[in-house]
């Protein structure tokens, strides 16, 4: 089995070295072939692994070879399959091998094809690291490695001014939460004498309450980076900048997704501490509706359905705070396919639109490109919940989390949320397919994705169909790490009220959307309306301004601090004061040298001068010897 | 009031001083010679009064080489004089500064 | 021969380089080539032979120079030094395989070689006196190189760094002094009254001394360090030193030299005065974080991509510092590596900033942007240093920089957490630096058509990226010796310190090393 | 009714007069030959000095061999003092004479080397200085600094140029002064004692517990003041830059050794007894002195445009520090003066000899000063061998290990440390560090400028021939080879100064 977790951890590297040959030559169609298929490789050899996990039980762990040791340090690459693990290489390759293919013609004109599939596949392998790991170190590895390759994909069309900042801007939000996450590291390792997950959790429970409400605050701190939680969110939308596979695959169904991840990987921390637990689950909550809202007016497909990511990531903390971390793994591999699916369909419609973004400026496409438009409805259709695709099994299990553990009012949220989700993915769905075909106005001729495109992504649209039906057989499966707990609502009948409710309740924020975007008339929004003018509106399109604080209070103050910094202290203060003594005493000589004037008569002076002043001294000195007694 | 050895001290010490008072005032390199000349002088004065209040020679001795220094250096001393006054045509000490800072 | 391979490392080049000077111009170059990869392959033996399990000093060499006086010729090397040796030896001779600089290429050659001789010294020497006498003799070259060779400030750039590194050395002379005094006062014997005058650091090892004066003697080798490092707000010469000095002036300055002075604080100040140390840990690890964040902001606003590195390096430095002040085995384990995977890098960037102003003779940022699409193996590499520098897991960076601030973190929470944010300042600077460089349109006519990197640069650089990426996934060799002589250090001060902050701030290894006897408790005289 | 004086030779131990005659013996010859047939090349003379310094220096070490056996050796009447001290001090004077007279050879035609008088006189100086060194009866003391000084002042005379002759004129009439002062300190001693010997005067002030401190303290004032002079402590050190400046390079670098060597032995004599015997007032001021001649001197050779004025006041600083010695008066301070002094006078003579063999008959059109820092630019391209050797000598200076200077500097410094000075100590090395700036400024010229006066490599070597190669290379060697040499010259130093007593 080790050789299988070889060639599932290794065959994307491979792959990626292999397009990074060809990264400064012309398009080779090779260079996206070979590392589509190793990536199919690497899913097989996931699959045959999850059959072995499934069938045993158990799990398989392998130390390659010692990475650090020094000290008490012991840090090896050591990588553990067990069940949680498994789901994740899963998704991962899963995702990846449909994004792969799909980007094969995706990226078909792009002058950096290979380069791209280059970058992709390193995501793939990092992201690999990361999930299988049996380390905090390693999984380190993988987080850095993974926001590595998100710079670099974000700011793939480097040439864009934009691109290239949102990729700075990931980058650095990223380092920032990645500081707790490695403080957090820190404190394992001080307090438990090791990095590998399996003896620090063993120890954890014997540590001080305040130790590992630390731990679990800065580890967290990591995670809201990588799953982009307020107030760390701003770069995923930004993000967007990037080329639609790589939203799709990174910026939707796995990276960001490391953060949940990574609080499902340490359990048995959370487990002690459930005061953070509570916290996270507030805050998933809380994003879950802010990002929600925010998706309300936002006039960019792509960042739609980003902040729809951010909102289901919500869901997700809510539900791994909450203890209920299956749930959260369950949520997070539905939400996986459906995202990733919707994503890809936003790609096949962008190309069409000729790379235009504004749903407003689009409408009727369902004529023209069926295929995507079914796609796109039933990846909606599973965002938003409904019976019997994947989101519902998987949502509604969180609403009943909540629920079941009394917390009314995040329950409230998450409910109300799900309307929001299903009226902006509805919305979406409505003003690009439905209506009058207002791109016209734009002289555009949107045609189908090529084929091959399409049928890469139905492995997607079959998953998020049916990924809800897996639910119980998963939960045997990973339960066998994760605590086993079910969340049944005592009574039967408040659970078919609340799940009927709960439906009902989203298809008419459907009906909503439908009948707002579709059926009336829709018109490319100039500023103009009452709505666009309202405050909350404005709030909402802004993204509650805050972007626009970071900049003004953030990065302009540390722009001209180090300004400052450098003008005035470094020159000014620091430097002028070096060669300030330096130029002190090189002045005193300048200006003490006419002493020696080249007068003998002077001379003579000075000597004369010299004696006398000598001569005042000894005698003030016999003097005071002789009265004083000195 | 008869003459101690402290009238002659102070013979001495006050010689000593004009002649340093000489050597800072004079500009004229002759005159300057002749003020170093009382310095050395105002010395021997005092070294032969020593000398014999201690009823010792060693003094004397003192006085004869400084006497015989005082003469050799005034035999550089001229010589370097004249050198100068024939190439300057001045013995002013005011033209001695080509070399300053 | 393994016998004398530290004297044969140090003076192989110096005699070749007075051979260098009958060479003709036009064959200089292959000379310089071939002895500096004579001695990359001899420090290369030098590790074959070393044995990684022995925690002390091996190929020691000793001949009396000073006897009466304490002086000795005494060498040696230990898993502290023989990584930075080796170093030396391979960014000499890349520097020489690279060098583009066609002016008076003899005597840049000869000079490397005479630099390279005092690199190599100052890493062996076991006696203060040698030491110094390398430390010193280093800056000659160096000095020689950048005003020679660099910018158009290069004359003040040069005695600037000249003087300032002279005056703070002579500071830490009157230290060695001191020490070498006390250890005198320390082994007088009763009987006849004469002491033992050495100014041999291992001997020095043996002695104790009060805290006092471990706290003057610490400050005045700390002067001297510190503007080696440089460490702030003694940094100021390096900016300009950089700025001027011709791209194999800063590789090396960036690359060795800057690393004597914290190679310096491990081998003189913590072993010498543990409690000392101790006292001033929190202090220096203050300067340190000055150093992290104040460079790294100095350095985003630089317009000069050869000052961003520059600046950078200071910032690299204030971990170092971090990591030796740790006092643990993780910290100063982690610094030392991070000392190498400095060089490495930083050399590697003062390399890749030397190839583009080779082609445009500007190092101004504004001059160029888009870089990426007209030189994308230039872009590449200099991406995979930019990682590296801001400390990427798998590359070489990140070991150093994760154990340095691991090991501090046993010391203080607080200041390691705002020393960590060198991980977010240091991404600032070289991104937007990479961006402003490589991203965008090219907009400047003269950038239409650079040239890609050529053979010779690659030479140059494909070896430092390997390393950087073999030694970030694999560092065990290296990790191992260093870990070694490491904790034996460790070891000593734990068992040397008096105070008992310092014996608690210390960890004990409970490992054995040699004994510690001699002690002093006043000193007459010393006032 | 005189007794009839009855002396027998053996007491009065002549040997010890040999090392004073010989240079004189030789003088004489000089003077003879010359009368006998005038016009005689310089070479002659040249190696007529040449034979009898050595002479000179083989009877000095017969003499060290005796003291190394018998300990100090009195004569003539127990004028002379033959100790460590004397000895040590007579071999820096023989050998840096030694390698000064072969500078006479130069290319160029000078003025003084073609009168046989230059040479005599230059025995004589020495005779003088040795006479100086090898006593401690005041009286001699005095006639040995004259017959030094007038010699000397003549010799600067010699090099006929305007300047010389301003130099000798101003180093005369101060010289006149400074004698004037030493008479009249040794007066005043004479006057409390009663005696003109050191070593007598020394005992009798202890005797009576110093109960004239005021007197004894005006004494000490004049004696420093001449000796001051002599060493060009400041205030008394402006002669110095002048008198440099108007001698030849060869001349000055000569006068920035011997001279201040004898005059640091008979301070030596004269002080450290004092400072033993608890004179705080005479520590205080020596720690001024000491200090302010090492710091001004130096900073005011950071502003000189002219190398040979520089090298000046970087003379007089080094004489300051080397006054740390006698500050200080352990046996390690003694013999650190001695190291440092033999050390120095190798590199410095060896710098000067630098200028010397760049000297062109006359002024360069448009050049103020013969040795401008100007001169030297870009020397490197030019004259790359005499570039690199003057590099190494400016490195010495600033004390730079291995070089030569260094070796003293740190034993110098080590001694302040162990003797408690620590401000003292950090003091030298700071003032090392300003040092370091003018030296290498000179080395910036050098090495890293545009040649902007001389395109022709030639001029930095117009004066040289092969005896003054040899000279500078054999400065050169013992620069760098300086470690080497350190450990017996310091075993040798320190078993002779601690012997003498010192």
């Amino acid at each position: 089995m080790e050789m299988f977790l070889y060639i599932a951890l290794f065959a994307p590297l491979v792959g990626s070295l292999f397009a990074a040959l060809f990264a400064a030559s012309p398009k080779t169609l090779i260079a996206g072939v070979v590392p589509s298929l190793l990536l199919f490789i690497s899913f097989i050899a996931s699959s045959i692994l999850l059959a072995y996990v499934l069938q045993t039980g158990g799990a398989i762990h392998v130390e390659m070879m010692t990475w650090m040791a020094t000290g008490d340090l012991y840090i090896p690459f050591g990588f553990v399959v067990d069940q949680v693990s498994v789901t994740m290489m899963m998704v991962v390759t899963l995702v990846s091998t449909v994004v792969h293919v799909y980007s094969i013609g995706y990226m078909d004109h792009d002058k950096g094809f290979n380069r791209f599939f280059a970058w992709l596949s390193a995501f793939v392998f990092s992201m690999m690291i990361l999930v299988m790991s049996d380390n905090f170190a390693g999984l380190f590895i993988g987080w850095e490695g993974v926001g590595l390759c998100s710079w670099g994909l974000i700011g793939f069309w480097y040439h864009k001014e934009s691109a290239t900042w949102a990729a700075n801007e990931a980058f650095i939000m990223n380092r920032i939460a990645d500081l707790g996450m490695l403080i957090g590291i820190f404190l394992v390792y001080w307090n438990t004498g090791t990095l590998q997950y399996e003896q620090a959790f063993a120890v954890m429970p014997s540590l001080d309450t305040e130790i590992l409400t630390w731990m679990g605050i800065f580890l967290f701190i990591g995670a809201m980076g990588k799953s982009a939680q307020f107030p760390l969110h701003t770069w995923l939308a930004d993000a967007m900048e990037g080329p639609t596979p790589v939203s799709a695959l990174i910026h939707a169904a796995t990276m960001v997704t490391a953060g949940v991840y990574l609080v499902v990987r340490a359990n048995p921390l959370y487990d002690l501490i459930p005061d953070v637990g509570l916290f996270i689950a507030s805050l998933g909550a809380f994003v879950a509706m802010f990002a929600a809202s925010m998706a309300l007016v936002n006039r960019d497909m792509k960042r739609i359905i980003a902040y729809s990511t951010l909102s289901q990531l919500g869901y997700m903390f809510v539900a791994a705070g909450l203890g209920a971390y299956w749930v959260a793994l369950f949520h997070l591999m539905a939400h996986a396919f459906f995202k990733a699916l919707l994503f890809l369909g936003a790609g096949n419609v962008m190309h069409a639109m000729h790379d235009e973004l504004d749903p407003f400026k689009m409408g009727g496409l369902s004529k023209v490109m069926k295929g995507t438009f079914v796609m796109m409805t039933l990846a909606s259709v599973a965002l938003a919940g409904l019976f019997p695709l994947a989101g519902f099994f998987s949502k509604d299990l969180i609403l009943e989390v909540g629920f079941v553990q009394h917390h009314y009012i995040i329950y409230s949220v998450l409910l109300f949320t799900a309307g929001l989700t299903a009226f902006y993915s509805f919305r979406l769905v409505a003003l690009i397919f439905h209506g009058e075909e207002r791109y016209k106005l734009f002289g555009i001729h949107p045609h189908e994705a090529y084929k091959f495109m399409l049928i890469a992504m139905s492995p997607l649209l079959l998953l998020a169909i049916v990924a809800g039906a897996m639910k119980m057989t998963y939960f045997e499966m990973v339960t066998a790490v994760l605590p086993a707990t079910e969340y049944h609502i005592h009574s039967e009948i408040t659970y078919w009220i609340m799940t009927i409710g709960t439906q009902l309740f989203v298809i008419a924020a459907i009906a909503f959307a439908y009948k707002k975007y579709a059926l009336s008339k829709v018109d490319v929004p100039d500023g103009s309306s009452d709505m666009e003018k309202s405050f909350i509106y404005k709030l909402l399109y802004n993204q509650y301004y805050i972007p626009r604080f970071y900049e003004n209070y953030f990065v302009k103050p540390y722009r001209e601090m180090s300004h400052a910094f450098w003008k005035e202290m470094d020159i000014l203060l620091v430097d002028a004061t070096v060669d300030g003594i330096a130029k002190f005493i090189y002045n005193t000589g300048e200006n003490t040298r006419d002493m020696q004037s080249g007068n003998l008569s002077t001379m003579l002076k000075w000597m004369v001068a010299g004696t006398v002043a000598l001569l005042s001294l000894a005698v003030v000195f016999a003097l005071a010897v002789r009265y004083l007694g000195v | 009031m008869e003459i101690g050895l402290n009238h002659y001290l102070v013979l001495s010490t006050i010689l000593f001083a004009i002649g340093l008072i000489g050597v800072m005032r004079r500009k004229n390199l002759l005159l300057l010679f002749f003020a170093t000349e009382i310095l050395l002088n105002s010395v021997n004065i005092a070294f032969a009064a020593i000398s014999h209040y201690y009823g010792d020679l060693t003094g004397q001795m003192f006085a004869f080489f400084v006497i015989a220094i005082a003469a050799s250096e005034v035999a550089v001393g001229l010589g370097l004089l004249i050198v100068w006054h024939k190439r300057h045509g001045n013995i002013d000490l005011e033209t001695m500064t080509s070399m300053r800072g | 021969m393994l016998d004398h391979i530290l004297s044969i490392l140090i003076f192989f080049p110096a005699l070749a380089a007075m051979f260098g000077f009958v060479i003709h111009k036009d064959s200089i170059r292959a000379y310089g080539i071939a002895v500096s990869a004579i001695e990359f392959v001899l420090a290369l033996w030098l590790w074959f032979g070393f044995d990684s399990a022995v925690s002390g000093m091996q190929f020691m060499e000793f001949i009396p120079l000073i006897p009466s006086f304490g002086i000795n010729y005494i060498l040696g090397v230990d898993g502290i030094s023989l990584f930075i040796i080796i170093l030396a030896a391979f960014f000499t001779l890349i520097g020489i395989a690279s060098l583009t600089d066609t002016k008076n290429v003899k005597n840049m050659i000869i000079t490397l070689l005479f630099l390279q001789m005092t690199m190599v010294g100052v890493f062996v020497a076991l006696d203060a006196i040698v030491f110094y006498i390398f430390w010193e003799l280093s800056l000659v070259p160096m000095l020689y190189i950048i005003g020679a060779w660099g910018g158009p400030l290069r004359i003040y750039a040069s005695v600037k760094f000249f003087l300032y590194t002279f005056a703070g050395s002579l500071v830490m002379l009157v230290g060695m002094l001191f020490m070498a005094y006390f250890y005198y006062q320390a082994t007088i014997d009763p009987m006849t009254g004469v002491g033992v005058w050495s100014f041999a650091i291992l001997d020095w090892y043996r002695l104790i001394l009060p805290e006092n004066f471990q706290l003057w003697l610490f400050a005045a080798f700390f002067i001297g360090f510190a503007i080696k490092v440089p460490m702030f707000p003694f940094h100021t010469w390096l900016p300009y030193a950089h700025g001027q000095a011709p791209t194999i002036g800063s590789v090396i300055l960036a690359a060795i030299l800057l690393k004597m002075g914290t190679y310096a604080f491990i081998r003189f100040s913590l072993p010498l005065f543990p409690d000392a140390s101790v006292y001033f840990m929190f202090p220096i690890a203050i300067i340190a974080i000055v150093m992290i964040i104040y460079t790294a902001m100095v350095a985003y606003a630089q317009e000069d991509i050869k000052q961003v590195v520059a600046y950078s390096s200071i910032s690299h430095m204030g971990v170092i510092i971090l990591g030796t002040f740790a006092l643990n085995v993780e910290g100063i384990t982690g610094s030392i590596f991070l000392m190498i995977a400095h060089g490495v890098v930083s050399g590697a960037l003062f390399l890749l900033v030397g190839v583009i102003y080779d082609r445009r003779h500007t190092k101004m940022m504004s001059e160029f942007g888009g870089l990426a699409s007209v030189m994308p193996r230039y872009a590449t590499i200099f991406g995979l240093m930019l990682m590296a520098s801001v400390g990427l897991p798998l590359t070489i960076n990140f070991v150093g920089e994760f154990l340095s601030l691991l090991g501090f973190y046993q010391q203080s929470h607080m200041i390691t957490l705002i020393a960590g944010t060198a991980i977010i300042v240091g991404a600032i600077y070289m991104l937007a630096a990479y961006k402003k460089m490589f991203f965008g349109e090219v907009t400047n006519e003269k950038n239409k058509n650079l040239p890609d990197v050529n053979k010779r640069e690659l030479v140059a650089l494909i070896p430092l990226s390997i390393i950087t990426i073999w030694l970030g996934i694999y560092p065990k060799p290296i990790l191992e010796p260093i870990n070694n002589s490491v904790e034996s250090v460790v070891q000593l001060m734990h068992d040397k310190a008096i105070t008992d902050e310092a014996k608690s701030r210390i960890p004990n290894l409970i490992k054995e090393v040699e004994e510690v006897e001699i002690s002093i408790t006043s000193v007459e005289g010393a006032h | 009714m005189l007794e009839p004086v009855n002396v027998s030779l053996e007491s009065l131990n002549l040997m010890t007069l040999a090392p004073m005659l010989i240079p004189i013996i030789g003088a004489l010859l000089i003077l003879i030959i010359d009368i006998a047939k005038s016009n005689l090349d310089k070479t002659l003379y040249v190696g007529i000095s040449l034979l009898f310094l050595l002479i000179d220096f083989s009877a000095l070490l017969s003499s060290a061999g005796v003291f190394a056996q018998d300990g100090t050796i009195m004569g003539v009447f127990d004028l002379m003092l033959i100790d460590g001290l004397a000895i040590l001090s007579q071999f820096i004077l023989v050998g840096a004479s030694l390698l000064f007279i072969p500078l006479a050879l130069t290319h160029k035609r000078f003025h003084e080397f073609s009168y046989p008088e230059f040479f005599a006189l230059f025995l004589f100086m020495i005779s003088g200085f040795q006479f100086m060194v090898a006593t401690d009866n005041l009286i001699l003391i005095f006639v040995g600094l004259e017959t030094a000084s007038l010699a000397l002042y003549t010799l600067i005379a010699m090099h006929n140029r305007n300047k010389s002759f301003e130099a000798a004129v101003k180093y005369f009439t101060m010289g006149a002064l400074a004698a004037g002062f030493f008479s009249f300190g040794a007066m005043i001693f004479y006057a409390l004692t009663g005696s003109v010997e050191l070593g007598q005067i020394a005992t009798i002030l202890e005797a009576n517990n110093y109960a004239d401190m005021g007197y004894v303290l005006v004494a000490v004032v004049f004696m420093l003041a001449s000796f001051g002079f002599k060493l060009s402590l400041v205030p008394f050190h402006t002669w110095a830059p002048d008198v440099y400046e108007g001698a030849s390079a060869a001349m000055a670098g000569y006068m920035s050794i011997v001279p201040k060597i004898a005059a640091f032995i008979v301070v030596m004599r004269m002080f450290e007894f004092l400072i033993n015997s608890g004179v705080v007032w005479l520590e205080v001021v020596l720690y001024i002195f000491v200090v302010v001649t090492m710091t001004a001197a130096n900073v005011w050779a950071l502003v000189q445009t002219d190398v040979k004025r520089m090298l000046a006041y970087s003379s007089i600083s080094h004489a300051g520090f080397v006054m740390v010695a006698i500050l200080i008066g352990t046996t390690q301070a003694n013999s650190a003066l001695f190291l440092y002094w033999i050390l120095f006078s190798f590199t410095n003579l060896g710098a000067f000899s630098m200028l010397w063999i760049s000297r062109q008959k006359h002024l360069p059109v448009g050049q103020s000063s013969d040795h401008s820092y100007n001169k030297f630019a870009g020397m490197i391209k030019t004259a790359p061998v005499a570039a690199t050797i003057m590099g190494l000598f400016m490195l010495s200076l600033a004390g730079l290990p291995p070089f030569a200077l260094f070796w003293g500097k740190l034993y110098m410094i080590s001694s302040a440390v162990t003797a408690g000075y620590t401000v003292l100590a950090l003091i030298m090395a700071l003032n090392s560090a300003i040092a370091g700036y003018y030296y290498l400024k000179l080395i910036v010229y050098m090495f890293m400028k545009e040649p902007v006066v001389n395109q022709d490599g030639t001029v930095y070597v117009a004066n040289a021939t092969m005896s003054l190669k040899t000279i500078i290379g054999f400065a050169a060697v013992g620069t760098i080879f300086a470690v080497i040499v350190v450990n017996p010259l310091l075993e040798f130093i320190t078993a002779f100064v601690y012997n003498s007593g010192y």
